[in-house]
């Protein structure tokens, strides 16, 4: 029985330094372990596309630009992932990776979502033919 | 009590009203029980203190689609409601096993006898359209006020809301 | 007469907006003075029909659904869905997997418990504990966010296993984490039981009975603090705890202050759990094939989430997506408690109460319907993503 | 002690009463804020912080709820403002001789101090919400429990002094032993009053956010709502004036009031941190059965002692 029993601890918080942290001019280290945005990397890819199929989200799209020499152009939507893994989890020939990196997930447009990857010609193959046709067509899941 | 004696003793106390029984795997029974015995069952599983009632489950089973080699002028089967009422004592699970016809769509209430089935009654209500017969409350739970009467979420047949129905809700 | 006396009922409705429920849940009090009346409650408002939506996404793609009922208790959900979902694959998950899961799911017991601790003390206005358990529950996100990844879905479970590993360099962190939380949560159990404005708060409020908590069908702490000894993890053991038994706290006087108790008690109990799945953690795989067909049958998974017993059962079709998938919450069994316990209490002490069982909103509504400014509509999920589209073009 | 005179105007427009109050009571919300804070181990709000509060109420709509008596709702505000205003002009503000001063005019500003809680409490009570109307009740009903034992501490001092006229009780408190030290069941029932009077925590059922949202306030907005805080924090200042000048040894410069002001406000923010919100019925019964009880042995001691210092 006592009254103003955590009297000692505020005591000592009045000489702490404050917990809260002056986000965003101050920023913990992200873990190693963060699962950050997806990286894809285009020598590995087969094709599968089993990631698509397990994504939870829709995140992924796969366009295949000439399936026998392995040239696809992996389209990110960072706006819809979720950040589960379960793609790298899936993939088979380990292309894919979450980055450990701090990032901001705003922005005023969504077109900053949208990440390309591939090897730069494929990128670039796939840019001049949006801009030709309007827009590239994406592959759909069977 | 360990499993095994627990699901002998729900057997032996279900023997009478049983229609069906099976055990499923070793820490289950399940047993099907006609809508009408449903009361006796929970009354009986109450009495013994036979764990406690943990959920109430909702499945729909929709009729098979007609195959050519049915004629036309048998009439197409109707799709059934079943309710699962799983009971739990220790690591041994119950489920007593009720099914209805889409026509006739209704079921005792046990609230009489285990009164915060309410809720669970009410959720069966709302997602499959079972009634459930003297059930204390039976006012909107989970579903929006202006959900359209008669149109069950959880059924297989529902998919989204027709044209119409969107039209009626905006009114 | 009856209609005179109606008509000068006078309620006090608490929600769905309302700062005392951080959630939306719709509650009408009827209160005379200070005393309540009557109670009712109305539930849905962020029913987001989880369970029609698993009928239509496959085993995998579930798994993150079901992971997204709760923020709080994410963890138990993506457990109880995988261990269902292994049962009727029959597979078998390698041993350092299960340790892996149980030592996620005591850490999120951790997390959910010290968050519970200072919103009740928040509804009883005693912010400065709410601030300091708050502080401190960062300790433990931290810990998990560094073990897997993310703060809050952690996202461990995959159908068959874990994906990630515990190196001693994270167990050393996670004991370090644990001992620091132990020392604060001796104070937090000091603070909660020996201040006296605060016992003043929940000293003999909302006492239940083990024959009441039984009849209510009340689970977890709020049913073991009235001495009702449930718990799924000594009952039905799962995962890993056959390995590293569970002692049941439970509780006798069944009031506020007892859910305190047998919480912060829950606490230590897990503390020590930690330390031993971290001492002794078997070695091994961490995932087992599943194939992505599931036989066609029926499972039913129990596990003890923070908040009580959890319950999932699945039936599957041989197909790639499941026939049905039920869930039942802990926090609707412990709604009956609420409701029927509200009458004869001060209107002052009905937050505490509430808080008091610790409830989930997002626990209980699970379809997507939203309103729209003008008039009310329900939206296609297409229609819905449109709108966002256009919205932020 | 110096006495500086200034032109009647000045006083109840600029100086010491009227702005630089409302901008000293600005500066006090964010000091007992920022402690708060600081007891808490966060950072708490930067010095505009309650100012531009002020500014973004005083710009926004007020909104005249349905089945309110408008004048009312208008006015009580304001009323309750210009009593708190009006009551600084008694006391000693920043070490300064009251602006007026009259023989008994301690019952004046005390019946002028508690115009801001009745003000609240009508204001609550003439809106048809229901959390206005549970708050309204619980307002009313705290003012009538600390108001008794805050009033009789007040009367010790003055009993010693011999007079009801605060400038000669702060005359007479500067001159002899620091009154904390004679009568100290009578600070610590004035400082746990003052608390009780301003609605903070542990007194703050009135306006218990996670119970009735924000009590007899919750239907206003915009510019009422702007002046009754203004009003609660131009009574922080006074109030802590007032237990200053009584108990801790009068106010006789401004640095002086600094000084002991802030101290007692160091005291109030922890007391503040440190406890359970009490329940309506706690509070009452913690003021009738403690508190108006304590206070009455610290007058009687006081009058004994008298009695027995004349004979």
């Amino acid at each position: 029985m006592s009254i103003g029993a955590m009297l000692g601890n505020i005591v000592e918080s009045l000489f702490k330094k404050p917990a809260t942290e002056h986000y965003p001019f101050e920023r913990q280290p992200t873990p190693d372990r963060l699962r950050g945005n997806l990286l894809w990397d285009p020598g590995k890819c087969s094709g599968c596309q089993l990631c698509i199929r397990d994504c939870p989200s829709n995140a992924l799209e796969l366009i295949v630009l000439d399936k026998a020499n392995k040239r696809f152009v992996m389209r990110y939507h960072a706006d819809r992932c979720t950040f589960c893994g379960q793609c790298v989890q899936t993939c088979r020939f380990k292309c894919l990776s979450m980055s450990n990196e701090q990032w901001e997930l705003a922005s005023r447009s969504r077109e900053a979502f949208t990440v390309n990857y591939g090897k730069d010609e494929d990128v670039q193959f796939l840019l001049d033919q949006a801009a030709q046709a309007g827009a590239g067509v994406p592959c759909q899941p069977e | 009590m360990d499993i095994t004696s627990s699901l002998q003793n729900a057997e032996a106390l279900l023997n009478l009203w049983m229609h069906g029984m099976d055990y499923p795997d070793l820490s289950r029974i399940d047993v099907t029980l006609p809508p009408r015995e449903l009361k006796s069952a929970v009354s009986i599983l109450k009495k013994a203190h036979w764990g406690y009632l943990s959920a109430i489950t909702g499945l729909d089973r929709p009729a098979p689609a007609p195959t050519a080699q049915d004629s036309a002028n048998v009439p197409a089967p109707d799709g059934a409601i079943e309710v699962l009422y799983q009971f739990c004592e220790g690591a041994a699970v119950l489920t007593l096993r009720v099914s209805v016809p889409y026509s006739a769509a209704i079921i005792p209430s046990i609230c009489s006898i285990i009164p915060y089935a309410t809720l669970y009654e009410r959720e069966a209500m709302e997602l499959f359209g079972v009634t459930f017969k003297n059930t204390p409350d039976s006012d909107r739970l989970v579903l929006p006020d202006d959900w359209p009467v008669g149109v069950y979420p959880l059924r297989k047949s529902f998919t989204g809301f027709t044209d119409a129905q969107k039209e009626e809700m905006v009114e | 007469m009856e209609s005179l006396a109606n008509q000068k009922k006078f309620i006090v409705p608490i929600g769905p907006q309302h700062p005392a429920l951080k959630e939306p849940g719709h509650f009408e009090f009827t209160v005379d003075g200070e005393i309540i009346t009557g109670a009712s409650v109305r539930l849905g408002y962020v029913h987001r029909g989880i369970e029609k939506g698993t009928e239509s996404r496959t085993w995998i793609q579930n798994l993150y659904l079901l992971e997204r009922i709760c923020g709080i208790c994410s963890h138990v959900h993506a457990l109880a869905y995988a261990l269902g979902v292994e049962k009727l694959g029959n597979v078998d998950v390698p041993p350092r997997a299960q340790a892996i899961r149980t030592l996620v799911a005591e850490m999120e017991r951790i997390h959910s418990h010290l968050l519970w601790l200072g919103v009740a003390a928040h509804e009883g206005g005693f912010d400065t504990l709410f601030m300091y358990t708050w502080r401190d529950r960062e300790t433990v996100m931290d810990l998990l966010e560094g073990l897997t990844g993310n703060r809050v879905h952690y996202s461990v479970n995959v159908l068959g296993g874990v994906k990630v590993d515990v190196d001693e360099k994270q167990a050393d962190a996670i004991r370090r984490g644990v001992d620091f939380l132990e020392e604060r949560t001796k104070y937090y159990m000091k603070v909660v039981t020996t201040d006296e404005t605060f016992l003043g708060r929940t000293r003999g409020v909302g006492k239940m009975t083990t024959e009441q908590a039984d009849e209510l069908g009340t689970v977890g702490p709020t049913g073991r603090a009235s001495g009702l000894t449930r718990d799924i993890r000594v009952d039905a053991p799962y995962a890993a705890y056959p390995l590293y038994p569970v002692q049941v706290v439970t509780g006798t006087s069944g009031d506020l202050l007892e859910r305190f108790i047998v919480r912060i008690k829950e606490l230590y109990e897990t503390y020590r759990l930690i330390r031993l799945i971290l001492d002794k953690m078997p070695t091994g795989e961490l995932t087992a094939r599943i194939p992505r067909r599931i036989p066609e049958n029926e499972a039913i998974s129990r596990v003890e989430a923070p908040r009580g017993e959890l319950f999932y059962f699945l039936k599957s079709n041989g197909s790639e997506m499941p026939e049905r998938i039920k869930v039942r919450t802990p926090s609707i069994c412990n709604w009956s408690s609420v409701i029927n316990f509200a009458v004869g209490l001060k209107l002052a002490d009905m937050p505490m109460v509430l808080s008091g069982m610790d409830p989930c909103f997002s626990c209980n509504d699970r379809l997507v319907v939203v309103n729209r400014p003008t008039g009310s509509q329900v939206w296609t999920w297409e229609e819905l993503r449109q709108y966002g589209i256009n919205y932020y073009r | 002690m110096t006495t500086i005179t200034l032109p009647a105007l000045i006083i109840l427009l600029i100086f010491p009463g009227g702005l630089f109050l409302l901008a000293s009571g600005l500066v006090y919300e964010w000091v007992d804020r920022k402690l708060v804070a600081r007891f808490q181990n966060r950072v708490g709000p930067r010095w505009f912080q309650p100012l531009a509060d002020m500014i973004k109420l005083l710009a926004k709509e007020e909104i005249i709820p349905t089945g309110v008596h408008p004048g009312l709702f208008v006015t009580l505000p304001v009323a309750a403002l210009a009593a708190a205003l009006t009551a600084a002009l008694y006391v000693p503000m920043f070490g300064f001789t009251p602006a007026f001063s009259f023989r008994g005019d301690l019952v004046v500003t005390l019946y002028l101090l508690s115009m801001m809680t009745l003000g609240i409490g009508l204001a609550g009570a003439n809106t048809v919400d229901r959390f206005s109307l549970v708050g309204a009740t619980r307002t009313l009903t705290q003012l009538f429990s600390y108001e008794a034992p805050f009033l009789l501490t007040l009367l010790g001092p003055a009993i010693m002094a011999s007079s009801w006229q605060i400038s000669q009780i702060n005359v007479y408190a500067h001159n002899v032993w620091w009154m904390i030290f004679t009568q100290p069941i009578g600070f610590v029932v004035a400082l746990v009053g003052l608390m009780g009077k301003l609605e903070f925590p542990p007194f703050d059922a009135p306006e218990a956010e996670t119970e009735i949202v924000s009590g007899a306030l919750t239907e206003y907005s915009g510019r009422g709502l702007a002046l009754f805080r203004i009003g609660k924090d131009v009574e922080l200042v006074i109030g802590l004036t007032l237990v200053v000048a009584f108990y801790l040894g009068g106010l006789a410069n401004p640095l002086e009031f600094l000084i002991k002001t802030l101290v007692l406000l160091l005291v109030m923010a922890g007391l503040q941190s440190l406890f359970a919100r009490l329940r309506i019925d706690q509070t009452v019964g913690l003021w009738w059965r403690i508190g108006a009880v304590l206070a009455l042995i610290q007058l009687l001691a006081i009058i004994i002692g008298r009695f027995i210092g004349r004979v």
